[in-house]
């Protein structure tokens, strides 16, 4: 009987009501979006929410790479630069060669930047931190190199891409939802149905058991690192879809957010704690608070101030909620 | 003279080559890494010192930072002892006692793209406050000198952008119909910038015109992805907004282009290597920004539209008297010995 | 004595390594002087401040991202205040700051302590909060020093580069050496390197955190002066903010603190700093672009880091 | 006044979590007098000890010094207070050098080597980094800084447990002066002679109460044993079934056999082999190089010396993973090696299963909730808490760490001390397992702290001593009296006198 109710539990509660902070977080969403229909009536309209799933799609994705490092103990302060990498040699190539192939391209380097990663954080343990700050340096010194000799010229999108990043399949749905979805579920379903995904919360919670119970660290580090860096890849094509075209800033201003997403979502830097489902949730709150801050013209102080006190607040909330039940 | 004493040393350490009669080296400062303008307007110094045949070498010093390593950066150059340094400076004052210093070395400072208050450098700048009134004039003209504009700045506290506002204030005073419903700052993050539209656009509010301080093609990109009309925008000479007023005109695409020419940077060199060569230059030089627009200028947008460049280039790659480069030169973007 | 030199191993060779690369540097340039070295001391003087700060909070086991949010809120602070002011009254204002500075470092280091969030988060926090603090106080760049307060780091007639060398020196003897040699000191390197044994040893962890982060507080505030000194002025921009943080972070790595507490000093971290700031000016020497010097001093960073780490695994700390 | 005891502790409860670690302690030290003790694992000895040095908060109960109230609010407190602790695991941090480390403690070094050179050990360097410094020695240099603050009160939670005899005489004579100072030593061990031998007093702790306590006497040890037993005994004798099940038949190929095995440390050539449908114990006093050899068997670390052969093949892990696809599984004494504690039950149990790369695919749901409901019900694993693992009383986590290899699978079960710190009838819960299992076929090689156990779980038992096996018996002859004096290596060390 006992496992009868651990069925249960696996399936309703954990989506739901198993985790209260998860609905916590649901009513802090609602509580930011009746605040924002209350300062423009318009904002509850099918126009502004597509329009908030399009801006929150990318960055969701970014964040759920983010995730992935975090839960097993690490982070990657590269995923921006990664990104913009990505973008960048997909619109270079679009713009002379086929769509198909530049896609594949820009998402070669998500692949090849994250492997690189994930190589240097499993098997030679380089600091996670310093290891993606590193790369992010080398990438953003490449890439302007780059935008000068062997990846000069225009980076227009294909229409392919410009559709995805921007167009609508019906109504409020816009395709990079879609995109959205698919890597979504993977993400979520992958965490909680995957063997791989038991072995991220495992190297997270606890390397050495992970160790002693013969998973291979480094394979699962690796893996989850490369994960990161093709998610960075697609939010980076998808962002420049949006833009329409690449610039090497591109996808600068999506770092902390991703960072912060992942934490209000409840995923802890410390690794083993937390989910994709909270990243969503908090990548959507940030949205629109972002929409929020937008209508009413803060200015940049009170954005940041109000940013860094909402990220230590839910923080320290998750800190008391785990510490509570610790022996 | 100073400038003939700073030749020598510059012979001295210009890189062993300095076989030709006045081989200068030329120092670049900028603190601004990974930004598409920053890095054209050091092209055109690059481009500018190679078609002049005067320059052994340029030599840039360029990351991310402040006064503070602008300051680091300047000694530095002053220390590598360059003939001319080209500054994009970060601060107005801050930078003021180390050119000082490297003009009483007889070193040719010049200032581009921002102004700094030291009287022995040489400025060259874009007049930012022109290109806020000349394009707020465009924008009331377009919309028939009555409704609601969407004001979108730059960097907040960055000299620039004040100028800017001030021009467009000025611009729009003349029009008491005309009301700044919202202002944001972009960052001059084109991405940002186009979020921001998104959000903007979707309210309630009324929109009849867009003044953007230069991230423009990703506003005109907004109104596509909310299938909304477009309305007229006002931005810079990036090629893709270009490409969006020349081939987006029957989609309904309005708006102009004001120039803030990235090649300031030649600007700069050929200003430089005309005081080095001791002809007489005026402390300060100033373009004043030009409107291309799709009815009355069409031509221009057509000869400065460039298909393969990326989308944030500054497309005035020329600006005449001063430039002497062609554009290839200007888009390979090799100076002297490279 | 063997055991002293073993044991600042690493800073002798970033030492060493700072040395050819001051050779390397000073064949290049036609000449090399007081010039020079006042450029190499008074430039870098304020990211010096802000590795020491760096390394306090990394030796206790924790890591600061608000280090450079905060230097740039104290510089913009000290600027906007110090306008116009006499010597006299520029040193009052300079001490508010620090007091200011140290008091927020003591807060950071109390709610990592009472909320049990990760230091990494907390800071991050922190640093958009005093970044926004920042551009309050000083909206866009000004305000001023006066110039005795100047004279501090580039002596009476701005060109002396022995005074930067002092601002540096000073606080280590003053601040940082009794600390060093003190009980709360070494607490933080106790925690840092078994935060369970230090408990056991009777070292308090609140006490001990609150400590360290304001101990690098006063760091960073030094750093924030500096800047003002340097520059006469405050600038609000928060790309300084994050540029110097991870620079801070690079050069603590370089300058042999592990990342996982216990181990380092602050001398290493300063020396990294100099490097750092060779690194660069030798490719400008050399005429490379320097966006491939982003990417060396990337590679150089993670290389280091990685060799470092594989030398103290043999102590079973992976870095 | 004189006859105010020193300490008095009252009704001290303390629990973690789920875990009751003690219900009420009533514990008198006289002054000048060295009080014993003793108590099965996870009586709760190292918890009143950490209480009365300040390092835990009891939740209820009284703590008097000088019949004065005292809270100790942290080991500083405590010290100061005249208490004095040796921890079992020494309390020095590692990349500190011994005259930091003293520093932390306010140590004076003068009374520090003062007691150094009472304890016979020489030439010690203060400038050494404290993780430069070997386990044992670092124990009695822990002994020495406690000493050194002139305490009333010496709390030793079984500082001999890992220290070669020599190291170990040196603390009894450090004891002895501290009684004749008129200081106090609260005594800690499992080794009965030991506390027979230098104790006035001797209190049994039993499920974090103190039954009983006896002065000085002849027969103490009975007396001891039997009160720490208590109804254990009672339960050992009404299930005759449950002991010594002799097999006659033991079954004919090996398992696992081991030739010369040695880490050219602490394990010095080990030849032993474990037969298909075995259960070998192994005993031996902490520190005997039962750690190290487990490791060496689980792939942990790397042999220098000898050969592990695994069903007729030899076997040479780099890492866990290859000794566990050859079926050797390692359950770890310290849970904190075994489980993932902010994950659920069932995920700490599945985990192992999906080590491979091959298994990272999709994961079929209902056959791992049938595995792992299984595994629950055969362990009969109290998922109240399950939530998390780390909520779960010490034995249910104990049963967690055992159940994820029966179901990711295995063919010899390597179990280090699988019944510490766990309730008696968890204990036999472990025993009919493991004999279940051998009854299947497969082996099991337990390591146990607890002479008592090895009758009641095992076919056969080694004794480990300095890194040997010095002896080998089946359970039947394992009697305490004879698996005591070869743990001791008392044959041995007669041998190396000779
Ligand atoms: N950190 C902890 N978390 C949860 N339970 C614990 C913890 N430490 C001890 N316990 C439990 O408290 C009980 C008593 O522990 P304690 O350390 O006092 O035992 P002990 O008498 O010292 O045993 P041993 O003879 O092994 O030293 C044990 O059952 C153990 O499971
Ligand atoms: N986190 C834990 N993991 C494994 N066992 C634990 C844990 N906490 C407590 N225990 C058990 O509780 C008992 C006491 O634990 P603790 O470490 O507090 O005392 P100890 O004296 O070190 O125990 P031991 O004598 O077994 O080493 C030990 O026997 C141990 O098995
Ligand atoms: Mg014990
Ligand atoms: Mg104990």
């Amino acid at each position: 009987m006992t496992d009868v109710d651990a069925r249960q539990r696996s399936f309703v509660t954990r989506v739901v009501s198993g985790d209260r902070s998860l609905l916590a977080l649901l009513g802090i969403l609602v509580l930011l979006v009746v605040a924002n229909t209350i300062i423009d009536s318009s904002f509850a309209s099918a126009g502004q929410l597509r329009n908030t799933l399009l801006v929150t799609a990318p960055l969701a994705l970014l964040a759920g790479g983010q995730t992935l490092c975090m839960l097993t103990g690490g982070i990657d302060l590269s995923v921006a630069m990664t990104a913009t990498a990505a973008a960048y040699v997909t619109g270079v190539l679009s713009a002379s060669g086929s769509p198909a192939v530049a896609i594949l391209a820009g998402l070669g380097v998500g692949l090849v930047v994250g492997l690189v990663n994930g190589l240097a954080v499993g098997v030679f343990r380089v600091n996670p931190l310093i290891m993606t700050l590193g790369m992010a340096g080398i990438l953003t010194g490449l890439l302007t190199v780059g935008s000068q000799s062997f990846l000069s010229g225009a980076t227009r999108m294909s229409p392919l891409v410009l559709e995805l990043g921007r167009g609508t399949i019906v109504g409020f749905v816009p395709w990079n939802l879609l995109v959205w979805l698919v890597l979504g579920c993977v993400l979520v379903f992958g965490l909680r149905r995957t063997g791989l995904g038991r072995l991220v919360y495992a190297v997270g919670d606890n390397r050495v058991a992970a160790r002693l119970a013969g998973v291979r660290v480094w394979q699962v580090e690796t893996a989850v690192y490369t994960a990161c860096g093709l998610l960075a890849a697609v939010a980076g094509i998808l962002i420049g879809g949006r833009s329409g075209s690449v610039d090497l800033q591109l996808a600068g201003s999506f770092l902390l957010p991703s960072v912060a997403a992942a934490v209000i979502g409840g995923t802890s830097i410390l690794g083993g704690i937390g989910g994709y489902t909270g990243t969503i949730l908090g990548a959507l709150i940030l949205a629109v608070l972002d929409t929020m801050l937008n209508l009413l013209t803060v200015d940049e102080p009170v954005k940041q101030v109000l940013y860094g006190c909402i990220i230590l607040g839910l923080a320290w909330l998750y800190a008391r909620g785990t510490s509570r039940d610790t022996t | 003279s100073g400038g003939g004493g700073s030749t020598n040393t510059g012979t001295g350490s210009g890189s062993g080559s300095g076989a030709g009669d006045k081989k200068y080296v030329i120092g670049v400062s900028n603190t601004l890494v990974g930004n598409g303008w920053r890095e054209e307007m050091i092209c055109a110094v690059k481009a500018e010192s190679l078609a002049s045949k005067k320059v052994s070498k340029v030599v840039v010093t360029n990351r991310n930072g402040g006064p503070t390593e602008q300051i680091a950066d300047l000694r530095s150059l002053i220390s590598q002892g360059v003939n001319a340094i080209i500054v994009n400076p970060s601060d107005r004052e801050k930078l003021n006692p180390v050119i000082k210093q490297a003009t009483a070395k007889g070193i040719v400072v010049v200032s581009v793209d921002q102004a700094v208050t030291e009287p022995s450098a040489h400025v060259a700048t874009n007049d930012q406050v022109a290109y806020g009134r000349l394009g707020g004039e465009w924008l009331a003209k377009a919309i028939g000198g009555k409704g609601n504009v969407v004001e979108m700045r730059g960097i907040a506290g960055v000299p620039a952008d004040d100028d800017r506002h001030k021009g467009f204030t000025e611009a729009l005073a003349k029009y008491p119909d005309i009301k700044v419903v919202k202002e944001v700052f972009t960052g001059w993050d084109f991405s940002k910038g186009g979020q921001q539209a998104l959000d903007l656009l979707n309210t309630s509010t009324k929109v009849d015109g867009i003044w953007t301080s230069g991230i423009d093609y990703t506003v005109v990109n907004a109104f596509q992805t909310l299938k909304k009309p477009p309305v007229p925008v006002v931005g810079a000479d990036n090629n893709e907004f270009l490409n969006q007023l020349l081939n987006q005109y029957d989609k309904g695409v309005r708006g102009a282009a004001v120039t803030n020419p990235a090649t300031i940077g030649g600007v700069g060199a050929s200003l430089a290597i005309d005081v080095l060569d001791g002809k007489e230059v005026p402390r300060e030089t100033t373009l004043t920004p030009q409107v291309w627009d799709y009815d009355t200028t069409k031509s221009e947008l057509e000869k400065n539209y460039f298909p393969d460049r990326d989308p944030t280039y500054s497309s005035q790659v020329e600006v005449k008297p001063h430039t002497d480069y062609t554009p290839e030169q200007l888009f390979a973007c090799k100076g002297p010995g490279e | 004595m063997t055991r002293t030199l073993r044991r600042s191993a690493w800073t002798g060779a970033v030492t060493v390594i700072f040395a050819l690369l001051l050779v390397w540097n000073i064949t290049q340039v036609p000449t090399f002087g007081a010039f020079e070295i006042q450029t190499l001391l008074a430039s870098t003087l304020a990211l010096a401040y802000l590795a020491m700060a760096q390394s306090v909070v990394v030796i206790g086991g924790g890591i600061d991202l608000s280090v450079g949010a905060m230097l740039v809120l104290i510089n913009c602070l000290s600027a906007r205040f110090m306008e116009g002011t006499s010597f006299g009254g520029s040193l009052l204002v300079a001490a508010g700051c620090l007091a200011v500075a140290a008091g927020i470092g003591a807060l950071t280091g109390f709610v990592i302590n009472v909320s049990k969030v990760p230091d990494i988060i907390v800071t991050l926090a922190t640093s958009f909060v005093l970044g926004g603090v920042a551009l309050f106080v000083l909206p866009s760049p000004g305000g001023g020093a006066s110039p005795g307060f100047q004279a501090l780091v580039l002596g009476a007639d701005g060109t002396a580069w022995w005074p930067a060398l002092a601002c540096l020196v000073v606080p280590l003897l003053v601040i940082w050496l009794p600390l060093r040699r003190s009980k709360a000191g070494i607490a933080i390197f106790a925690v840092g390197s078994d935060s369970n044994a230090a408990f056991l040893s009777g070292v308090n962890p609140l006490q001990t955190k609150v400590v360290s982060y304001t101990v690098s507080g006063l760091f960073c505030g030094l750093a924030g002066l500096a800047s003002t000194a340097f520059t006469a002025g405050g600038s609000p921009q928060a790309t300084i903010a994050v540029t110097s943080t991870l620079a801070s972070v690079a050069a603590i790595v370089l300058g042999g603190v592990a990342l996982t507490g216990g181990v380092g000093g602050l001398v290493g971290p300063v020396i990294a700093v100099w490097c750092l700031y060779l690194i660069p000016n030798i490719m400008l020497g050399l005429g490379v672009d320097p966006s491939y010097g982003q990417v060396v001093g990337g590679v150089v960073v993670v290389v280091v880091v990685m060799v470092g780490g594989w030398l103290r695994l043999g102590r079973g700390k992976p870095a | 006044m004189t006859d105010t005891p020193l300490l008095h502790t009252s009704e001290i409860a303390k629990r973690y979590g789920s875990v009751v670690a003690l219900r009420s302690v009533d514990l008198v030290v006289g002054r000048g007098e060295v009080h014993g003790l003793v108590g099965a694992n996870g009586a709760g000895k190292s918890t009143l000890v950490k209480i009365l040095t300040g390092v835990l908060r009891p939740d209820s109960g009284v703590v008097e010094v000088d019949g004065k109230r005292v809270r100790l609010r942290s080991p500083a407190h405590a010290r100061a207070a005249g208490l004095a602790p040796v921890f079992q695991d020494p309390a020095f941090a590692r990349d500190l050098t011994l005259a930091d480390n003293l520093k932390l403690t306010g140590t004076s070094h003068a009374g520090f080597r003062r007691q150094l050179e009472l304890l016979e050990i020489r030439d010690v360097d203060l400038g050494a980094r404290a993780g430069e410094l070997a386990l044992p020695l670092l124990r009695m240099l822990d002994l020495a800084r406690s000493l050194a603050h002139d305490p009333r009160l010496i709390l030793l939670d079984e500082i001999t447990a890992a220290l070669p005899a020599d190291y170990a005489q040196q603390v009894f004579g450090a004891i002895a002066r501290a009684k004749a100072d008129g200081r106090s030593v609260l005594f800690i061990s499992h080794r009965l002679l030991e506390v027979q031998e230098l104790c006035d007093q001797v209190t049994v702790l039993r499920d974090g109460r103190n039954v009983v306590t006896h002065a000085r006497a002849e027969d103490l040890e009975q007396r001891i044993v039997a009160a720490m037993l208590g109804e254990r005994a009672a339960l050992a004798v009404t299930e005759p079934a449950k002991v010594a099940p002799v097999r006659s038949v033991v079954p004919g190929e090996p398992a696992l056999s081991v030739r010369n095995l040695s880490d050219g440390h602490r394990v010095r050539d080990v030849s032993f082999s474990i037969a298909k449908g075995e259960v070998l114990g192994i005993t031996g006093l902490e520190g005997q190089g039962q750690d190290e050899l487990f490791a060496l068997l689980s792939g942990d670390r790397r042999a220098s010396g000898g050969e592990i052969v695994v069903a007729g093949q030899p076997l040479s892990a780099r890492h866990p993973v290859d000794a566990i696809r050859r079926g050797l599984a390692l359950v770890p004494g310290d849970r904190l090696e075994a489980l993932l504690p902010q994950r659920p039950v069932a995920e700490n149990l599945a985990t192992p299963t999906y080590a491979r790369p091959s298994k990272w695919g999709w994961i079929n749901a209902d056959r791992e909730r049938q595995k792992v409901s299984d595994a629950i019900k055969r362990l009969s694993i109290d998922t109240r808490a399950q939530a998390q693992v780390k909520r779960l009383s010490g034995g249910n986590q104990q049963k967690v760490a055992i159940g994820r290899w029966l179901v990711a699978g295995f063919d010899t079960l390597l179990c280090f001390d699988p019944t510490r710190g766990i309730d008696v009838g968890t204990k036999h819960q472990i025993y009919d397992l493991f004999r279940e299992l051998a009854d299947a076929g497969r082996s099991v090689l337990m390591f146990t702290s607890e002479l008592r156990e090895v009758p009641l779980a095992c076919d056969r038992v080694l004794v480990m001593y300095g890194g040997r096996i010095v002896a080998e018996m089946p359970s039947a002859e394992a009697d305490e009296a004879t698996l005591l004096n070869s743990a001791h290596g008392l044959a041995e060390t007669l041998a190396d006198q000779a």
